[in-house]
C-alpha cells in the first residue's frame, strides 16, 4: 500500500526482483547444502578417490541418463501429471533402434537412423500416453502404468528377450568420447537441462504448462487449450525417454527390453526432492539437476565405501526424507524472511 | 474509533468480547488491533472492505488462526482458542466465506462432520438422518434429502449444509461470514427467519456481508474494519446512514453506485447472437442478442441455469443444439479457444477455482490469455507482460498495486478484478460477466459498474449473471429472465421491477 | 544325459540330438508336462525358457504347458496349483525361491504328480521326485580357483566382484564359494557391487567400481548378461590392467574368450539347458522309465551339473551350447 | 427448485435411495462387465479347465493376499494419500516373523506371537509413514518410497538375504486348510474386505477418512485432527502389509526379503481401477475387491491360455486401458441416467 506514494516502476518491481531471486536460491539452499555435505562425506570417507576429476566424470556420466528422463518428468509432474512409463519407453526405443532391421538400414544410409528411430519410438509412446491421459481421461497413474506394462512387453517381443548390441560404430563413435574433457554424454545432459530450462521458464509453452498444472479449469477459461498441451507434454517425456536411449545404447553398447528399470521411480524422486510440486504447478529444473546429483553421488560414495546393496538402500531411505525435510525448514526460513 | 454505545447502563453487557487482537501474515498485517463485542440474542454485523479483515478477524475467533497478540474473553473469562475444536467446545460455530463443504460425503455426513453420531466408532444413520431432516426441515429446506451426496448439490445447496452443520452444533455464537454471497433473495429470506429464530433464543450471530441492504434488515448492531483496525463499533444497524457506512469502510463518500446507462443504438447490428442454444437436462433453446455497448442481465433463482447458459455461450460446455455468432461469424461449438479467438472472455463463477491460478504471480494472472500474443517465436516477453499487468493494476485500484505479489493472498475483490483485467488486456468484444460481485465490497462494486460501462462506452457488449436482482436492473440495459432453463422473459431493464422479475420467474419454475 | 557328455547336450538350436542308448527317445504314452519358472527377463533365464520348449517339441509324446515368468512366489505357487488343477503328469519348476514353493511342490507330489525341482533347491526332500541343481557355490569356487591360480602368490592382489541380484541367496551361494576359494590363496574380495543381472545395473555398477578400485587385478563378474554392461563401463573407462572372469557362459563372452582381444579370460559354465534337461527326465519319469545309459531302473533323485571354467584353450568345446544372451 | 412444494419427507427419500443404489450399480456395472468377459474368455478358450471349483479356489487364493493389501491401499488413497511401501513392508514384517529368535520364542510360548509380531511390524512400519506425511509435511510419494528402500534394506539385512523357513508347524496348520470348502486365507480376505467395508462406510473413522482426502481443510475447520487421522490411516495400510506378511509367510511357507515385490503397484492399480478416486474423497471397497479379482483372473487366463510374459504385459496394459475406459462411459452413463 505504502509503495503507491513512490515511483510504481523502480520502487514497487525491484524488492519483487530481489525476492525472486533469493526465493529462488532459498529454495534451492537445502539441496545444494545436501550435496556439499554429501561431498565432504565423499572426501572424508574416500579422499581421493573420491575428489578427482575422473571420479566427477563417473558421477556426471552416471547422472546423465537419468539426468535426462528427470528433466522429461520435471515437465510432465509440473503439468499436474505422472509418468510411469518412461522407464520401459526407454528400453522399447533402444531395443526398436537396435533390431537387425533399423542397424542394417543405419549402416547402409547413417548413423542418426538409430538416433531417429530412439527418438520417435519415444515421442509416439509419450503421445500415446498424452492422448489417453488428456482425450481419454484415464488417470494419468493408471495410463502410464499400463503403457508400461505394453512397453515392456512389446520390447521383449520385438528383441525376443535378447541382448541386441549395437553394431553401428559411427553411431557409437559419435557419442564416445569428451568434447573439452567432459564426455559427449554429459554435454547431451546439460543441453537438455539447459533447453528444459529455458522452456519451462521462457516459453510460452512453459507457461502453459505451468499454468495446466495449476488449475486446469482456469487455464482452459482463460482459452488455453489444455487437452492439446498436455498430450505435448506427455509426448515430450517421451522424446527425453527416446534421448535417453540412445545414450543408454551408447553406455551399454547394446539394446535391451530391461533397459530403464525403476528409472521412472528415480526420476520422479530427483523431481520431487528437487522441489518440483508432485500435485503441480509448480516446477524447477535447476531442482531436479541437483536431486538427481544428489542421488548419483550418494551412489558413488555408497560405492566408494563398499556398502552392501541392503545398507545402501535403508540409507537412501533415511537421506531422501533427510534431505526433503532439511529442504523444507530452509525454503520456510527463506520464505518468512523475504 | 466512533462508539455509539460504550456500554450504556440498561444495555446487556457483552459476553464475547475481543480486545486488540493482531495477527500478521507473512508480508501483510491483516490484523492491527481488532476490537469486537458480542452481546447474546443480537445479530452483530461485521463491515469493512476487500481485505479489512473480517475473515481473518473470525478465523481467529474460531480457532483457526493464532492472534499474535490481543485477548478473547467469554462471560468475562479469558479463552484460549488455539484449534478449530476448542473454538467449537467454547460454543463458537462458523459458517466459513470458501465453502467448507466435503463432496464426497452425504448431506448428513457433511452436517455432523467432525462431532459425529456414532456408538462404538459405527455412525448411527437412522439417528443421523433423522436429525439432519429436522435441520434442514428447521432451514427451509426438508426436500434436500439427507443421503444425498453433496458434490450432486449446487453452491447454494452447498451453502444450506454448511448453515446446518453451525446450526447442529447448538453453539452459542454462530458466525456467518458472507452466507448470503451465493443465495437468492428466496434463500435469504428464509435465511434471515432462522437468524431471528436463533437470536430469540439467545444466540449470538456475527454477520458479515457486503450487501447493506442486508444489514439493515437483519442487523442490531455494526462495528466497521478499514485496514485491519476497527474504525467504528455499536453503530445501531437500522439508524446508520449508508453514505455514513461506506464513508468509514472506504474513508471517502461513494454515489451513484449505478452508473449512467449509455445509449445503444437501437438498430445497431448485434455483436453476440444466441439462438435456439440448449444443454441437454440444464437449459432449452435460449435466445438472446447483445449489441454493442449494451448491457444485458440474465435474472433468475439460483440453479435456473444461468452459469450453464454463459459457459455454453462460451464454448466451455458442448451445446446439444443451437449455434452461437459473434459478428455474425458463428463460433464452434465446445471450443473455448475459438470463442477467446473470436473476442469474447468469460469472467466465471467461482474465482477460485474456476479463474485463477492462485499460486503464481498477479501479472501472470492477469496475462493468461495474452501471454502468447506478447511472446516473440514462443518466447515470453515478461517486461511487455508486466507493464500490461501494471496498466491494468492501476487503471483498475487493484489493491496491494504490485504486479508480483501471489494471487491468493489478495482479497476477494482484488481477485474478482484481475479477472476482469485479464479480459480487458485481451480486449475482448464480448464480456460474459458470472456473478461479478460476489463477495465484492460497495466500493470495488461501484468501481466495477463503472468499469462495465467504460467497457460498452467503448463498444463491447456485456452478458451479466447476478443474483442481486437490484444488480441486474441497475447495471443492464436489457433483462432477460429465465426460470428451470428457459427464458421467460426480455425486455429493457427500466421497464420492470424486482418484484415482477420474482413474480415471472416463480411461474416460469411452476410451469 | 547329462551335461557332461558333449554330444547329449542340447543346445536350443541343435537340431535332433543323437539318440541316446537305451531308446529313451521312442514315443510312448502321451504326457503332459507343466513347466513354470521366473520371469524369463534376462538372458539365461531366457534361455532356460527356450532350451526347455525345443526340447519338449521334439518329442512327440508330449506337451508342454508353460506357465512362464514371475518373481512373485506367490503367483508361481498359483501356477502351480493350476498344473495340480489342470492334472498334469508331471511338473518341472525352476522356483523363484527354492523354500517358498516347496510346499506347493509337496501339494503336487501327494496329488501323485512328480515334480522336477531345477536349478533352486526345495527344502524338503519330499518335494520333489528329482532334482537338476545347477552349483552356484561351485561356481563360485571355480571363479576363485582360477584367479587364484592365476595370480599365485601376489597376496596385495586386488579382486572385485561384481555380482548379480544381491537379495537372491543364489547370489549368496556365488559369492561365498568365491570367498571361499580365494581364502584358499590368501586372497579376498576387496571391493565388491552388485548390479541387477541387467546390462545397464552392470554398467552403472561397474562404473562406480572402477572409480573407487584406481587398480585392479582381477574381477568376478557373477552373470555374462550384465556383462555386456560391465564391459561396456571398463571400455569407457579405457581400463586394461585386469582381467575378467565372466559367469553363465553367454556365447557373446565365449566369443571374446575366443578372440582374446579383450578383458575377458574366462567365464564358469552355469548350465542353461538345465530345464531341458528337466524336460527330459520328467517324460521319463512320467512315462515310468529309466535312464538309459544308466544300469539304475528308476531315473535317480539327484543330478547336478558341473560348472567348468572355459578359458581359450578349451572354448571351442563349449561354444557351440552357449547361450545367446 | 419446484420440487418444494412436495410433501419433503416422502418425497424427497425416495429417490435418493433408488439413486444411491442405482449409483453404486452403476459405478460397478463396467467392472462386473470387464469381469464376466474375462470369464467368458476364460471358459471359451481353456473350458472346463477354467470353469472348475479347484481353479476358482486357485484364483481366489492368488487374489487374497494382493487382495488384503489393497483394502489398505484403498484406506490410503481416498486419504488423498498414497503408499508405494507396502509391498516392502510385507517383506521386512514376513522376515522380521521367521527371525530364529521369534520363531523359537513362538515355539516356546505360541504360534500367534509370529502373527503378533508381522502385524506389530506392519503397523509400525505404516505409522512412521504416517507421521512423516502429517507431521514432517514430506510428500506421501516420497515419504513412501524412501519406506520402501529402506524397508528392503532392513529385511534383507535382517535376513542376511537367506529365504528363512517357517518352522513352528502350529502356526501353518491354523492358517492352512479349508473352512466349509474355501481356504482359509480366502476367509482371511473375505473378513478383511468386510471390515474395511464396515470401516470406511459406517464408521466415524471411514467417513473421516474420506473428508480428509476430499477437502483436508474444510475436515480441520470441522475440527478433525487431520494429522492424527493420517497417521491412523498409513498405519492402517502398515497393518493390512502385516496381515499380507502372515498370509504370505502361509502361502510359502517361508520369510524373505524379496516377498511383495511390486505389490504397491498392483494394488493401486486395483484400487484405482476399482473406482477410487486417486486424488482422494471418493473411495470403494467392492471396487477395489472387484479390481482384485479382475487383476487376478487375467492372470489366470493367460496362465491358462500358455501366453508368454511378455504378450501378458501387453495385454495387461492395453485391458487395464480399455477397462477404465469402459468403466468411465458406463458411469457417466448411469450419472446422466439418474
Ligand atoms: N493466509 C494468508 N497469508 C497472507 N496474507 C493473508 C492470508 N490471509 C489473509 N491475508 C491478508 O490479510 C488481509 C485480510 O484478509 P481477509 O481475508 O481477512 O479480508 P476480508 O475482510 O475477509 O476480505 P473479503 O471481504 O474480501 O473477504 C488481506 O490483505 C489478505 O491479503
Ligand atoms: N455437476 C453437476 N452435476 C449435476 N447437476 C449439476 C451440476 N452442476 C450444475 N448442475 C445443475 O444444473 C442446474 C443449474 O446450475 P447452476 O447452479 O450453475 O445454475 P445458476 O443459475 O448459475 O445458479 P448459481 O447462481 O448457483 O450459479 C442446477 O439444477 C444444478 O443442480
Ligand atoms: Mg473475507
Ligand atoms: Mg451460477
Amino acid at each position: 500500500m505504502s509503495s503507491r506514494t513512490a515511483t510504481p516502476d523502480t520502487e514497487a518491481k525491484a524488492p519483487a526482483r530481489r525476492s525472486r531471486v533469493l526465493g529462488t536460491a532459498g529454495r534451492n539452499t537445502g539441496l545444494v547444502l545436501a550435496l556439499v555435505l554429501l561431498c565432504v562425506v565423499g572426501v572424508v570417507t574416500a579422499g581421493d578417490r573420491f575428489a578427482n576429476v575422473d571420479n566427477v566424470m563417473t558421477i556426471l556420466r552416471l547422472a546423465s541418463v537419468i539426468g535426462v528422463l528427470s528433466i522429461g518428468m520435471t515437465f510432465v509432474i509440473t503439468a499436474g501429471g505422472i509418468d510411469l512409463s518412461i522407464g520401459a519407453v526407454m528400453g522399447l526405443a533402444s531395443v526398436w533402434a537396435t533390431t537387425i532391421a533399423t542397424q542394417t538400414m543405419a549402416t547402409d544410409t547413417h548413423w542418426s537412423l538409430m538416433v531417429f528411430v530412439a527418438l520417435a519410438v519415444g515421442l509416439v509412446a509419450g503421445l500415446v500416453n498424452g492422448v489417453l491421459v488428456a482425450y481419454g481421461k484415464v488417470v494419468a497413474f493408471i495410463a502410464t502404468l499400463a503403457m508400461m506394462a505394453a512397453a515392456r512387453g512389446l520390447a521383449e517381443m520385438i528383441s525376443n528377450r535378447q541382448t541386441q548390441r549395437v553394431r553401428v560404430n559411427e553411431f557409437l563413435d559419435a557419442f564416445r568420447g569428451d568434447l573439452l574433457g567432459v564426455p559427449v554424454l554429459v554435454w547431451v545432459f546439460l543441453v537438455v537441462a539447459a533447453a528444459g530450462w529455458v522452456l519451462l521458464n521462457r516459453t510460452t509453452f512453459g507457461r502453459r504448462t505451468v499454468a495446466v498444472g495449476g488449475n486446469p479449469e482456469a487455464s482452459r477459461l482463460a482459452g488455453i487449450n489444455i487437452r492439446r498441451h498436455t498430450v505435448l507434454v506427455y509426448g515430450l517425456a517421451g522424446l527425453t525417454a527416446g534421448i535417453g536411449a540412445v545414450m543408454m545404447l551408447v553406455r551399454t553398447t547394446a539394446g535391451t527390453s530391461t533397459h530403464g528399470q525403476l528409472y521412472e521411480l528415480d526420476a520422479i524422486a530427483a523431481v520431487v526432492v528437487g522441489g518440483t510440486l508432485l500435485a503441480g504447478g509448480r516446477g524447477t529444473i535447476v531442482g531436479t539437476v541437483l536431486g538427481v546429483l544428489i542421488f548419483t553421488t550418494l551412489t558413488n560414495v555408497f560405492t566408494q565405501n563398499n556398502l552392501s546393496t541392503s545398507a545402501q538402500a535403508v540409507a537412501k531411505g533415511v537421506i531422501i526424507v533427510v534431505a526433503v525435510l532439511l529442504q523444507q525448514r530452509l525454503a520456510a526460513r527463506s520464505r518468512s524472511s523475504t | 474509533m466512533v462508539n455509539a454505545d460504550p456500554d450504556k447502563p440498561g444495555e446487556p453487557p457483552a459476553f464475547l468480547s475481543m480486545r486488540g487482537i493482531v495477527k500478521t501474515f507473512p508480508g501483510a498485517r491483516a490484523l492491527d488491533g481488532v476490537d469486537l463485542d458480542v452481546r447474546a440474542g443480537e445479530v452483530h454485523c461485521l463491515l469493512g472492505q476487500n481485505g479489512a479483515g473480517k475473515s481473518t478477524l473470525i478465523k481467529v475467533l474460531a480457532g483457526v488462526h493464532q492472534p499474535d497478540a490481543g485477548e478473547i474473553t467469554m462471560d468475562g473469562e479469558p479463552v484460549a482458542l488455539p484449534t478449530p475444536v476448542s473454538a467449537l467446545r467454547a460454543g463458537i460455530a462458523t459458517m466459513y466465506q470458501e465453502l467448507d463443504v466435503v463432496d464426497g460425503l452425504t448431506v448428513a455426513e457433511n452436517v455432523f462432520l467432525g462431532h459425529e453420531l456414532a456408538s462404538a466408532g459405527l455412525t448411527r444413520r437412522g439417528e443421523l438422518h433423522r436429525r439432519t431432516r429436522e435441520t434442514l426441515t428447521r432451514l427451509g429446506h426438508a426436500e434436500i434429502p439427507p443421503g444425498r451426496e453433496v458434490g450432486r448439490l449446487s453452491a447454494a445447496g452447498k451453502q444450506i449444509v454448511s448453515m446446518a452443520r453451525a446450526l447442529s452444533r447448538g453453539a452459542r455464537v454462530i458466525v456467518m461470514d458472507e452466507p448470503s454471497a451465493v443465495l437468492d433473495s428466496e434463500e435469504v429470506d428464509n435465511l434471515f427467519r432462522v437468524v431471528h429464530e436463533l437470536t430469540a433464543s439467545g444466540v449470538a450471530v456475527i454477520y458479515i456481508s457486503h450487501r447493506l441492504e442486508e444489514i439493515r434488515r437483519i442487523g442490531d448492531r455494526i462495528t466497521v474494519l478499514k485496514d485491519g483496525r476497527t474504525v467504528a463499533t455499536a453503530l445501531p444497524a437500522a439508524q446508520t446512514p449508508t453514505a455514513e457506512l461506506i464513508r468509514l469502510m472506504t474513508g471517502r463518500s461513494v454515489e451513484n453506485v449505478f452508473p449512467d446507462r449509455s445509449d445503444v443504438a437501437p438498430d445497431a447490428a448485434p455483436v453476440l447472437e444466441v439462438d435456439s442454444l440448449s444443454l441437454a437436462g440444464v437449459f432449452d433453446s435460449v435466445t438472446l442478442a447483445v449489441r454493442p455497448g449494451e448491457v444485458v442481465g440474465i435474472a433468475g433463482l439460483v440453479g435456473s441455469g444461468r452459469s450453464e447458459i454463459l459457459e455454453t455461450i462460451f464454448g466451455a460446455r458442448r451445446a446439444t443444439s443451437g449455434t452461437v455468432r459473434v459478428d455474425g461469424r458463428a463460433l464452434r461449438a465446445g471450443s473455448v479457444g475459438a470463442a477467446v479467438a473470436a473476442g469474447v472472455g468469460l469472467c466465471p463463477e467461482e474465482r477460485k477455482s474456476q479463474g485463477l491460478l492462485l499460486e503464481e504471480p498477479v501479472y501472470r494472472n492477469i496475462t493468461l490469455s495474452t501471454f502468447a500474443r506478447t511472446a516473440r517465436a514462443g518466447l515470453l516477453d515478461e517486461q511487455a507482460e508486466r507493464a500490461e499487468a501494471r496498466a491494468q493494476i492501476d487503471g483498475l485500484g487493484v489493491r496491494p498495486a504490485d504486479p508480483d505479489r501471489v494471487t491468493r493472498t489478495l482479497s476477494g475483490g482484488n481477485q474478482q478484478k484481475i479477472l476482469l483485467g485479464r479480459w480487458l488486456v485481451h480486449g475482448c468484444k464480448v464480456l460474459l460477466l458470472d456473478e461479478p460481485t460476489r463477495g465484492v465490497d460497495v466500493g470495488a462494486r461501484a468501481e466495477i459498474y463503472a468499469l462495465v460501462r467504460r467497457l460498452t462506452a467503448q463498444g463491447a457488449a456485456v452478458l451479466v449473471v447476478s443474483s442481486e436482482i437490484d444488480e441486474v436492473l441497475g447495471l443492464a440495459d436489457r433483462v432477460v429472465v429465465v426460470a428451470d432453463g428457459r427464458v421467460v422473459h426480455t425486455g429493457p431493464a427500466a421497464d420492470i421491477d424486482e418484484h415482477r422479475v420474482l413474480d415471472l420467474v416463480m411461474e416460469g419454475s411452476a410451469a | 544325459t547329462s551335461n557332461e557328455e558333449p554330444p547329449a547336450t542340447t543346445a536350443p538350436a541343435a537340431s535332433a540330438p543323437a539318440p541316446a542308448a537305451g531308446g529313451n527317445d521312442e514315443p510312448g504314452d502321451k504326457i503332459v508336462i507343466g513347466f513354470s519358472g521366473p520371469a524369463a527377463d534376462h538372458g539365461w533365464l531366457g534361455a532356460i525358457n527356450k532350451a526347455a520348449i525345443a526340447e519338449a517339441e521334439k518329442y512327440s509324446d508330449v506337451e508342454l504347458k508353460v506357465s512362464e515368468g514371475t518373481n512373485d512366489a506367490n503367483l508361481q505357487i498359483s501356477h502351480v496349483e493350476t498344473f495340480i488343477n489342470d492334472k498334469v503328469d508331471a511338473i518341472v519348476l525352476l522356483p523363484t525361491d527354492g523354500a517358498a514353493l516347496t510346499d506347493v511342490a509337496i501339494k503336487a507330489m501327494e496329488a501323485g504328480i512328480p515334480v522336477v525341482n531345477v536349478d533352486r533347491e526345495f527344502s524338503s526332500t519330499f518335494a520333489a521326485r528329482v532334482t537338476v541343481l545347477g552349483d552356484n557355490y561351485g561356481m563360485g569356487v571355480s571363479a576363485g580357483t582360477y584367479i587364484c591360480e592365476r595370480l599365485g602368490g601376489q597376496s596385495d592382489a586386488v579382486v572385485a566382484e561384481i555380482a548379480g541380484i544381491d537379495s537372491l541367496p543364489l547370489t549368496q551361494d556365488r559369492s561365498r564359494g568365491f570367498e571361499d576359494a580365494l581364502k584358499g590363496c590368501g586372497l579376498s574380495v576387496s571391493n565388491r557391487v552388485a548390479a541387477d543381472f541387467t546390462i545397464q545395473g552392470g554398467e552403472s555398477a561397474t562404473a562406480q567400481l572402477l572409480s573407487a578400485a584406481p587398480k585392479i587385478d582381477a574381477i568376478w563378474n557373477h552373470d555374462d548378461d550384465q556383462g555386456v554392461g560391465v564391459l561396456a563401463a571398463i571400455e569407457t573407462a579405457g581400463r586394461d590392467e585386469f582381467f575378467m572372469v565372466g559367469g553363465a557362459g553367454s556365447k557373446n563372452v565365449m566369443d571374446l574368450i575366443k578372440s582374446g582381444d579383450s578383458v575377458v579370460e574366462a567365464t564358469v559354465i552355469y548350465p542353461s539347458t538345465q530345464a531341458a534337461d528337466g524336460i527330459k527326465l520328467a517324460r521319463l519319469v512320467a512315462q515310468g522309465r529309466s535312464m538309459g545309459d544308466l544300469v539304475e531302473t528308476s531315473v535317480p533323485r539327484k543330478i547336478q551339473l558341473y560348472a567348468p571354467v572355459v578359458t581359450k584353450d578349451n572354448v571351442d568345446e563349449f561354444i557351440g551350447s552357449a547361450f545367446e544372451s
